[in-house]
């Protein structure tokens, strides 16, 4: 059968477009393959190598799109973009509590994210400060802490100040610029307040541990 | 009258049952007077000397700042609350976001691994449980011992030094709360220390049969009727 | 404003399936959330425990439910039934080898990995005869396992005994059965050439000495 110009240039178009439709969705998968099994932020450059292109640029669309999938579908994994453009897959924070039983690896209990919360809250905060709100138990919170490379100590003149590492920051997907960090935190604080009713039982558990 | 000589009563924190002149000026939910009290009789007993006369004072006192408080009450003054840690907003714990991650372990690896184990179990058979060797091996102890044999002298005499401010008032002492803490290798050392000691007749050492405990006394010994000494 | 008996009852009817449908979302997030934190095979009961619930047929519908929408969207990843009635998920296979570079961090490091081999290949095996052979360390080993849930212990009268559990078994790909594992331990073990014979002198002596 005989095509006419038309149809012929109007099927390659339609081809072309299929064709670029299912490269795009083939990144998209190799990206999300790629953030999945790797657990950890992952920069543009070895997102690229996964994609085989040297093209950043190209990485960048792919992975932005990505988010936006993420995003807009209702789930409970989310995709961030951290500082220095790099990348992370990762279970929404608000979920953690409610299924960290089925992780098999050593968490941190409440205890020291409590701890952590506060030293993030009021950093530069002296330990000496931190002990008299959280308690003696501090102490073994912060070495913890220390150890988990979450918190770092700046010693002066007097006194020992504690802060939140990048790392922390990255963890958390927050701006390694303490001040914006703090706004951040504080939405933060402000939303999981208003339904942390299921927390309610640790952290009042907590609190009447915290003056031993 | 020097300080020394006060009474411990008349020492902060004490000292405010007995300047009954202030008594009055005082806000009596400053004081604790439970603690006051159970304080002033153990240290009354500590010291040995019981003092009628100032416990009196003390009781009287004690009521004094009660009936204050309770006038206080009466009159609906509401107590201050008890001091608290400082208070601060202290946020809901902050949960690490989880991420899944695999990771490179395989079966393999575990192979290997097992591999080498099991060379490593045929080395303590379970059915002779091996005898782990008390003492560290002599080619572990000689290279250390040539530097500490050359310098044996200082040595000593160090010890000797030591030895006389330990046995004061007694004359003897344990080997056992000498070398309290030190490492075995340590002990050993100056177990031959000693022994060079006790050669030159600086020292003399016995062994109780029954403990197994030795002991060090300063000088020649010379207890009458100690047979274990004599030989 | 007056409403009639009409709207009154289809706005609770519309109220009501919104809630019903805001409760399916969360539920399908919540069983997502915890097959991700998971990364390994779970049970009716552990997905249902995770949703507060005691009806396995309600967590049964929601989670295949999480399974279509997962297979009819366009992603690396996939929810698979396992028999038993356990639920996995995972990374497609295809892309397994486009992304496994990424992926450098060890389940465990030498010390521990060793003892779990060794528990593994003698279990039931006393938690004595496991510290004899790997040495005083073993106890914090065997603490990092337990926490991570590959090992277990048993409590008898006399002794504790070690085995090693069904995430370990899904981890390595063996059988639950403790002597089939043996048996693919062993025949692994042949395969990939490692000098057999230890092997054989101690399995023979092993059953004079495991009881002990």
């Amino acid at each position: 059968m005989q095509e006419t110009k038309e149809q012929v240039a109007s099927s390659k178009a339609e081809d072309k477009s299929a064709q670029e439709s299912e490269k795009t969705q083939r990144c998209l998968k190799l990206l999300e393959a790629a953030l999945y099994v790797a657990g950890r932020p992952l920069s543009l450059t070895e997102l690229s190598s996964v994609l085989n292109t040297r093209s950043q640029q190209k990485t960048k669309k792919y992975v932005k799109t990505l988010m936006q999938d993420y995003s807009s579908r209702s789930t409970a994994l989310e995709i961030l973009e951290l500082k220095d453009e790099r990348y992370v897959l990762q279970l929404k924070a608000e979920f953690t509590p409610l299924v960290k039983k089925l992780v098999n690896k050593p968490l941190l209990s409440s205890g020291p994210l409590k701890t952590l919360a506060y030293i993030a809250y009021r950093q530069p905060v002296t330990q000496k400060r931190v002990i008299q709100v959280r308690g003696q138990h501090a102490y073994s919170h912060i070495k913890l802490l220390k150890e988990m490379g979450l918190v770092a100590t700046e010693r002066s003149a007097r006194s020992m100040t504690l802060r939140t590492t990048d790392y922390f920051a990255d963890y958390f997907g927050l701006s390694h610029d303490v001040s914006t960090m703090k706004r951040e935190l504080k939405r933060i604080f402000g939303e999981t307040g208003q339904d942390a009713e299921p927390f309610k039982d640790e952290s009042g558990a907590e609190s009447t541990k915290r003056d031993i | 009258m020097s300080t020394e000589m006060k009474p411990f009563y008349l020492r902060p924190p004490w000292n405010i049952l007995f300047e009954i002149s202030k008594l009055e000026k005082l806000t009596p939910w400053n004081v604790n007077i439970a603690y006051l009290l159970s304080t002033f009789l153990l240290e009354m007993e500590r010291t040995g000397k019981v003092d009628f006369r100032a416990s009196g004072v003390a009781l009287d006192s004690s009521a004094l700042i009660y009936l204050m408080k309770s006038k206080l009450l009466l009159t609906l003054q509401e107590p201050p609350a008890p001091p608290k840690s400082p208070q601060d907003f202290v946020p809901p714990p902050l949960f690490l976001p989880l991420r899944h991650e695999l990771t490179s372990t395989t079966i393999q690896h575990l192979i290997e691994v097992l591999n080498e184990v099991l060379k490593g179990e045929k080395l303590p058979s379970l059915d002779k449980v091996v005898a782990q060797p008390v003492l560290p091996s002599v080619s572990d102890l000689m290279p250390q011992i040539d530097i500490f044999l050359m310098e044996i002298e200082a040595q000593m005499a160090k010890l000797y030094a030591l030895l006389c401010e330990k046995v004061k008032g007694t004359g003897i002492i344990e080997f056992s709360s000498l070398i309290k803490g030190a490492t075995r290798l340590e002990s050993i050392r100056t177990f031959i220390l000693l022994l060079f000691l006790a050669q030159e007749g600086k020292i003399s050492l016995w062994q109780d049969e029954a403990t197994e405990e030795i002991y060090i006394a300063m000088g020649k010994l010379n207890l009458a009727g100690d047979e274990r000494t004599s030989s």
